[in-house]
């Protein structure tokens, strides 16, 4: 460094009317005073204009370096480096001081911006300078969450011969994926690949499978956590019942089925569905009518096996300690009741893709007949095998995501699956019509394009242009789009529309971060370490996200993901040492282990 | 009594025996003339196995596996299906309907798929009436 | 062969089973059988008393063979195998009959599904005396790991299983680590510096003594099997190194497609049109100009070249459309008041922050424009002199179902990519199969991305399929997941059930070696008979259906096993 | 080449409305959800393609953005805040400034100053004529009688007349839709009608209200106009004139009262951005109604005579509006519309012919 390595460093203000953000002009000051820097100036919240005066500027006071700070520093680089070369200056020489790529975000975070500022100053990686202590670490772990992305991780530490708490907040493992029908693009059936990989949970002596439970409080450090876990009241021994369910058919007590998104009914005393892991019924205590009225108590009667069903079972805390923690949360399906121009809950046969998954599969509650919803004698909506089938389908993508008036991401899979229910419409129905209205179609992984190529190929209306409002025509529906490569208005009638809805979320993910003591994104996705290269480390030591609660994704990619945390866990049990928090460090830290790389 | 047919068939563990299980678990109901034996692979079923069936009395066998592409082992559904045609012109040559003698695919999720196959082949084979094979040999003997 | 006791035990599963079962009577009649010495049922044999009564008998009539009739052997054959072994018998001197999901639940009729029950027990009754002890066999791991590539991925999976303290070989055929992302400038959506990243992570690389990096330098053939792999590297001076090491990862990666295919760009004739891999470093070096000199007043980018497009490649190459976006960003601040031209197809700005990224490069007046690849791709043409700009692109604009011209002084195709010139050779190397494109294919497209089939092999990033460096970085970590569970369990389990080969009867025609899907068979020459590698093969059974004297065995699927289970089946007839 | 792109043009719309129409990312949500949209008539999409690339020729000949009656639902409903409604006001504008000969409306669109300007020499003029005149009330009031109706007259043969042919030019001759001659005919009766209720209002949702009250200062603004030009107002002793006067004349500045108020509130899309001509337009309509009234009332109460200026300033404000706002401002719009609704029937009944519909 010194006097031929004259630093500048330019700010850039966040241009968003956000305002917890980093104290700017308190990390400017802060680096003024560091001595390699000549000159720091920012530009308010003026976009960059005139390239010639910066270069000027470069040139008069002799600058060498550059360092952009900021929000996203990099959306200016492009100009600076255009400066730094008409200034005879090598661009190379342009370092990026992003304080989101490091995770300083809001204005609590000011002091670690400050930190990524000076390891730019001084040219030393971020990550190299803010590498955290070590500790010993407990070889046990957490994953919380049975969906694919928990499972796979599982079992990848398992396998390692290392012990796995794998905590579920329902009666079952599996997640969303249980309830899907077909896989894109391959389409081979959902619960025939995973139904093998839930047993082998089930019976892997390193995972101890604890479902109907919930995290609900965590202390310690890295490497040794004390985790609290609620264990709710299954009502139903799990060492004892034998799923032969006697208890069920007794049962006089019903309620919609969670697991066939409430197309069909399920009795109070239940298995989620018929390859549930594990394999043994509970008692859902809301629709129970001994738990509720303190009457009824038949399926304990009529249980076979002594003992099994204890109706006075209460709810129980457990304390665990593990070294390592793997959140894989999943995600909660848009609600698209909040779109009311599709007509989501007014018009029975607009239904969702997720309802549609269960409507169309083998084992859902119409052994796979694609039929009109219909209302039971007690009035509930539900999918029976004995009513009509629809001649004509719609779907509509992209509902609840690309758009500001709900969520401005890309849930990524609808395009996908999509295509995949018009297939399998076309298979179960051949001489059904099927209308797809889409925007961009984003069939992007391994085989999805040839995927897109195929369905194409099936005689399926592929349309582009958003279906902007779905209205009751008679016995059918109308739905209203503009098919723009054509130059047509279409205002299509179908017997039932398939809303294709995106990801959200867990409702509870902000509070679940906070008791991690990670961050989110505004919506609610949790933040990886490092969005490009550590996708499933966090700032805090010991703590992997995995799959969907960290974004959407498709289920290899949650899978790739699950894995990829378990090799964090891995890692700090394979050389018995874990880092502590990223997020800890203090300024003062990072700054001296910068300092001590630069002298290397 | 009426004559019930005994229906042989091979089922390969991963798709078709999954399925079958699977239309017990949601309680389908098939006719009682087939009997199961569990192969790894379809792959796996030799000629000799099918002959021994009729041998033993057998008035038909039904083979299933994985369908084309979803093979646990890649390919062993194909090599069941080639060894099939050939299998075929041979029981003809023995006097045995082709019909005796079906391969179909079953994946893991269509339970459904594999009841209505046991009927329907059950049909078949109770249509065709009992299969002589065993009888001439003992005559034969 | 020692003196057949079996004991024989039939489950009612509560009502599930013996509602439509009459379990009772078939217990009574197959304790009559030959060499069976009991014959129990009992209410639910999963359950611990039920598992206790045999074992129990076992020590006390001293049992060798045991079957079980209730549910489906996939629920609780493991079960009633662990209850052997607690008895101190080999787990594989049991077999199940499925009465549960195949025949109380299934059928109607009391008396026809009793039949079928009893034929079942019956057949593995006859098949289970067939049956003999199997050891479970495990390999050792040799802790070392190969990785070919040290690209992104590559270089992950390095630090990934390096940092966890395990020894990894990089083997790199450039003369530097970090593949294609050391040619990036700026990583999307947030416009991240490649450069930064990659500097720590090589770092980290150089630094750690685990890892030792083959810089310029080839991977020979490999030989052997999981856990043990050996094999050879050789650098450009021919300069030869033996390694040995327990897994392989395969991170090579993937290349730019040609652009010069494809006449309409007239890439290599006109000079300012570029692709993007040349555009990166224009950016780098921040001269962004035209081969005249000058600043370019309007920049097109051209999508999908050589993507989505049935003459080149049909599948999508995953990133472009977000690099382009990146790239109308970086121009927009690079050159204020150029215009810029997005000549697309559909927008895939799928991954997060990727959609919101569109949206902001949307208010930057950059001009998206929509083609159709199948209706004919854009014609870029030498300008005329009126024009006032370099080249005119001619195309159908289908927002709007207007044929336009698009001004352009300088147009980036973004190129898709596709798989290495050399993927075959090293597909042969490693044993990983490819699909059409030449990309590797995964053990399972969905649950297993990035094991093969080949264990101990892996396949991460670039060379699976084109992707960003995210799911790269993803992938290779969890290939390094399994190195390091397998490193730290020590050993692999291999398939018990395998097909062996009987020299004395094997005739050398070596039809089994052309079935095995696995490669697991080998010819001897001397011998002149085929060789099973049992840590290879997964029995499937194939080559023992195959061969023609009968000289394969599928271990607990033999011949006879199933014949006699056969015979088992038809007998009892009418009882 | 006119089907060249360009990007630069969507700049200079600016000026005639709020910016960033760039934001669209066409999803096609808009055409779908408006209620005015039919087969061969889409819009806005359309026409927010269309300017992104600049196709200006293109533009101009598009009649759709007079059928939109600005209820907002595209706005409402847009996934990327690219606000249509907004833009196919502006457009309206720009067609406007487009169909004028003189280029003095898209003047006074792009300069404010320009616009105050014009105003300021009017009323200089009415000043001059008044001290020629000496102030002689009765000179000044037939001046001023006669001064409506030469201004009506020159104003309909000089300016609209034309410019309605302009826009027939661009619509339909130019683009070559040989429409029948026959439609024209069967067309001229709903084209009326339109002009006066402007009932395609009626389609779009939740807009009867806001027609209502258009429809009022409508007609109150015309009985005015016939009220005060050919029963003279002012002159009558009349009874019944004079109360009708009264009447239509509270009509118009009653409910253009009301409409700057809700320009105020900004409560719906359509009134969330206000054009300065905008308020130009409806601040000299209340003024016009206003002063009329009094002008009358002072008539009436005799106490014009000591306040002649009243009457002066009735009378600048009358000009300003006959000579500027009434050829250049938003007054046209109601005339383009109803000959874009019959023009563009014309034009469907055409593609029908060549069997494109």
């Amino acid at each position: 460094m010194g006097e031929n390595n004259l630093t500048g460093i330019y700010f850039c203000f966040p241009k968003n009317g956000n305002t917890d953000v980093v104290d700017i002009s308190e990390v400017a000051s802060y680096a003024g005073s560091i001595p390699e820097v000549t000159v720091t100036w920012h530009s308010g919240n003026l976009p960059l204009t005139d390239i010639n005066s910066l270069a000027a500027t470069i040139r008069n006071k002799s600058i060498k370096r550059i360092v952009i700070a900021g929000d996203t520093p990099g959306f200016e680089k492009a100009f600076f480096t255009k400066a730094m070369v008409s200034a005879g200056n090598n661009p190379e020489d342009i370092v990026l001081a992003s304080f989101r790529e490091h995770g300083a975000i809001s204005r609590a975070d000011t002091e670690r911006a400050k930190a990524i500022v000076a390891c730019a100053v001084f040219g030393v990686p971020f990550d190299l300078a803010a590498a955290p202590d070590e500790s010993d670490v407990n070889t046990e772990t957490l994953v919380i969450g049975g969906g694919i992305s928990g499972i796979q991780a599982s079992l990848e530490i398992a396998d390692s011969g290392n012990m796995v708490y794998l905590v579920e907040r329902t009666g079952t493992i599996g997640g969303h994926m249980a309830m899907f029908d077909k896989t894109f693009p391959t389409l081979d059936c959902a619960a025939c690949i995973l139904t093998p990989k839930m047993v082998e949970v089930g019976q892997h002596a390193n995972i101890e499978l604890m479902t109907y439970c919930e995290v609900r409080g965590i202390t310690g450090t890295p490497g040794n956590y004390r985790v609290t876990i609620l264990k709710k009241a299954r009502r139903v021994n799990l060492a004892t019942c034998i799923g032969c369910g006697t208890c069920s058919e007794k049962c006089p007590a019903t309620a919609p089925s969670e697991f066939d998104e409430g197309t069909t009914l399920r009795k109070a005393i239940y298995i989620p569905f018929p390859q549930a892991v594990p394999n043994k019924y509970l008692i859902d205590a809301d629709s129970c009518r001994y738990v509720q009225e303190g009457k009824c108590g038949v399926c304990a009667k009529v249980c076979p096996v002594e003992y099994c069903i204890n109706l006075e079972e209460k709810d129980q805390e457990i304390e665990l300690t593990v070294g390592n923690i793997i959140v894989a949360t999943g995600f909660k399906p848009f609600d698209a009741k909040k779109i009311e121009r599709f007509g989501y809950g007014r018009f029975p046969n607009v239904v969702t893709s997720l309802e549609f998954e269960r409507l169309i599969n083998a084992a859902g509650p119409t052994g796979g007949e694609i039929v009109f919803r219909t209302q039971d004698k007690k009035g509930n909506w539900i999918f029976s095998p004995d009513s009509n089938k629809p001649k004509s389908i719609g779907i509509v993508h992209c509902v609840g995501s690309r758009d500001e008036n709900h969520n401005k991401y890309c849930s990524r899979v609808c395009c996908m699956y999509s295509l995949k229910l018009a297939h399998l419409v076309k298979e179960k129905l051949p001489d059904a019509d099927v209308y797809e209205y889409f925007i961009d179609m984003r069939s992007f992984g391994k085989g999805y394009e040839e995927f897109y190529e195929r369905i194409k190929g099936e005689g399926i209306h592929i349309i582009r242009g958003r279906t902007a409002k779905i209205e009751e025509k008679g016995r059918q529906l109308m739905m209203r789009s503009e098919d723009m490569l054509n130059d047509k208005l279409i205002e299509q009638n179908v017997d039932m529309v398939i809303l294709s809805i995106g990801l959200e979320p867990r409702q509870d993910a902000k509070e679940v971060a906070k008791m991690l003591g990670i961050t989110t994104t505004d919506e609610g996705w949790f933040n990886e370490l490092n969005y490009i290269n550590d996708p499933v480390s966090t700032f805090t030591g010991g703590i992997f996200i995995a799959g969907t609660c960290q974004g959407p994704k498709d289920i290899p990619d949650a899978v790739a993901q699950g894995a990829a945390a378990a090799s964090g866990v891995l890692k700090s049990i394979s050389n018995t040492k874990i880092k502590q928090s990223v997020k800890d460090l203090t300024l003062d830290k990072i700054e001296s282990q910068a300092k001590q790389l630069t002298n290397i | 009594m009426d004559f019930e047919p005994k229906i042989v068939s091979f089922l390969c563990n991963w798709c078709s025996y999954t399925g079958a299980d699977l239309a017990g678990t949601s309680r389908m109901k098939y006719a009682p003339n087939i009997r199961v034996i569990r192969i790894m692979c379809s792959g796996r079923v030799e000629p000799t196995f099918v002959l021994k069936a009729f041998r033993e009395g057998a008035d038909g066998v039904l083979i299933c596996g994985c369908h084309p592409g979803d093979c646990h082992y890649h390919e062993g559904n194909y090599k069941c299906l080639r060894r099939y045609h050939l299998l075929q012109k041979y029981l003809k040559q023995m006097g045995i309907q082709g019909e005796r003698l079906k391969l179909e695919w079953v994946s893991a999720s269509e339970g459904k798929q594999f009841a209505d196959l046991a009927d329907s082949f059950t049909e078949t084979i109770r249509g065709l009436g009992p299969c002589k094979v065993k009888e001439n040999v003992e005559t034969l003997a | 062969m020692e003196e057949q006791r079996i004991g024989v035990y039939l489950c009612w599963c509560g009502t599930n089973i013996a509602k439509m079962v009459d379990v009772e009577s078939i217990a009574e009649e197959v304790g009559k059988l030959p060499n069976v010495v009991i014959a129990k049922n009992y209410k639910y044999m999963c359950s611990d008393p039920g598992q206790e009564l045999i074992v129990n008998d076992i020590k006390e009539h001293n049992l060798n063979r045991v079957v079980v009739s209730a549910c489906s052997p996939r629920i609780h054959e493991l079960t009633f195998r662990k209850a052997l072994e607690n008895a101190g018998l080999n787990p594989y001197l049991f077999e199940m009959a499925n009465i549960r999901e195949q025949v109380s639940w299934v059928h109607t009729d009391r008396t026809a599904a009793t039949r079928k029950a009893r034929q079942l027990v019956k057949a593995a009754i006859n098949r289970v005396v067939f049956h003999e002890p199997l050891d479970k066999r495990s390999v050792d791991i040799n802790p070392a790991t190969l990785i070919i590539g040290g690209g992104v991925s590559g270089l992950s999976a390095a630090l990934e299983i390096g940092e966890a303290g395990k020894k990894v070989f990089i083997v790199e055929k450039n003369s530097k680590l970090g593949g294609h992302t050391a040619d990036i400038d700026l990583t999307y959506p947030y416009m991240y510096s490649a450069g930064q990243m990659l500097d720590s992570m090589v770092q980290r690389a150089n630094d750690n003594p685990n890892i030792e990096i083959f810089l310029e330098s080839e991977v020979d053939e490999i030989f052997g099997y999981v856990g043990n792999f050996e094999s050879k590297v050789k650098d450009k001076n021919g300069k030869e190194t033996e390694l040995n090491f327990g897994n392989v990862i395969v991170a090579t990666g993937l290349k730019p497609f040609d652009a010069g295919k494809i006449d309409n760009y007239g890439y290599g004739k006109l000079p300012n049109v570029v692709t993007s891999v040349e555009f990166e470093k224009m950016l780098k070096t921040g001269n962004i100009l035209t081969k005249e000199g000058k600043e370019p007043k309007n920049v097109a980018i051209i999508h999908c070249v050589g993507s989505r497009n049935p003459d080149y490649h049909e599948y999508c190459s995953r990133i472009c459309c977000m690099v382009a976006m990146k790239f109308a960003n970086q121009i927009k601040s690079a050159l204020p008041d150029s215009n810029v031209y997005e000549l697309y197809a559909d927008m895939r700005a799928f991954g997060k922050g990727c959609e919101e990224f569109y949206s902001l490069s949307s208010s930057k007046n950059i001009l998206f424009l929509m083609f159709d690849q199948k209706e004919g791709l854009p014609l870029i043409k030498k300008a005329g002199s009126g024009d006032n700009c370099d080249m005119i692109i001619e195309m159908e604009e289908k927002l709007s179902g207007e044929n336009i011209e698009v001004p352009a002084d300088m147009v980036i195709l973004m190129v898709g990519m596709e798989a290495q010139d050399n993927a075959k050779d090293i597909a042969h190397q490693v044993g990983v199969s490819m699909c059409g494109n030449d990309f590797y294919i995964e053990k399972h497209p969905k649950l297993d991305p990035v094991a093969t089939t080949t264990d101990g092999v892996y396949i991460v990033g670039g060379c699976q399929a084109p992707k960003d460096i995210t799911d790269s970085v993803s992938q290779a970590r969890a290939a390094a997941a399994r190195i390091l569970a397998s490193i730290a369990y020590g050993s692999v389990e291999v398939e018990v059930t395998t097909a062996s080969v009987n020299e004395d009867v094997c005739c050398g025609c070596q039809t089994c070696i052309k079935v095995c899907p696995y490669t697991a068979i080998s010819f001897d020459e001397e011998k002149n008979v085929s060789v099973v590698n049992e840590v290879l093969c997964k029995g499937c059974g194939t080559c023992g259906s195959t061969c023609p004297t009968g000289a394969i065995k599928c271990k607990h699927f033999t011949d006879v096993q199933i014949l006699s289970q056969i015979e088992g089946l038809m007998t009892l007839e009418e009882v | 080449m006119n089907n060249r792109v360009d990007p630069d043009f969507i700049k200079s719309l600016n000026k005639f409305g709020r910016k960033d129409w760039n934001a669209c990312m066409h999803c096609g949500n808009c055409t779908a959800v408006c209620t005015l949209t039919d087969r061969g008539v889409l819009f806005p999409r359309k026409d927010i393609r269309t300017l992104q690339m600049g196709l200006t020729s293109k533009l101009a000949t598009s009649v759709e953005p007079w059928m939109c009656y600005y209820c907002g639902d595209c706005t409402d409903t847009c996934p990327r805040d690219a606000n249509p409604g907004e833009l196919m006001m502006t457009l309206r504008r720009w067609l406007t400034a487009k169909y004028d000969w003189t280029g003095l409306s898209g003047l006074f669109y792009r300069s404010f100053t320009s616009l105050v300007i014009a105003f300021l020499l009017v009323a200089v003029a009415i000043i001059v004529i008044g001290f020629i005149k000496k102030f002689n009330q009765a000179d000044i009031m037939h001046f001023g009688h006669s001064l409506e109706f030469w201004m009506i007259i020159g104003v309909f043969c000089l300016i609209l007349v034309p410019n309605i042919f302009r826009m027939f030019y661009f619509t339909v001759i130019k683009p070559k839709v040989g429409a029948p001659f026959g439609s024209y005919i069967t067309g001229f009766f709903s084209l009326i009608g339109n002009m006066f209720t402007q009932v395609k209002t009626l389609k779009c949702d939740k807009q009867s209200l806001r027609w209502f009250e258009h429809f009022l200062v409508v007609i109150g603004y015309l009985g005015l106009l016939v009220i005060t030009v050919y029963l003279d107002w002012f002159g009558t002793i009349n009874q019944i004139i004079i109360y009708a006067g009264y009447i239509t004349g509270g009509l118009v500045f009653f409910f253009t009262l009301l409409l700057m108020f809700s320009r105020l509130s900004k409560g719906s899309q359509l009134t969330k951005y206000s054009h300065s001509t905008d308020w130009f337009f409806i601040i000299w309509l209340f003024l016009m109604g206003l002063t009329a009234f009094l002008v009358r009332v002072f008539i009436d109460t005799g106490l014009l005579t000591d306040h002649f200026w009243l009457y002066m300033v009735h009378l600048i404000i009358l000009a300003q509006w006959g000579i500027l706002l009434v050829p250049f401002g938003k007054w046209t719009h109601f005339l383009y519309r109803s000959f874009a609704i019959y023009f563009s029937n014309a034009k469907t009944s055409g593609l029908k012919l060549k069997g494109q519909l």
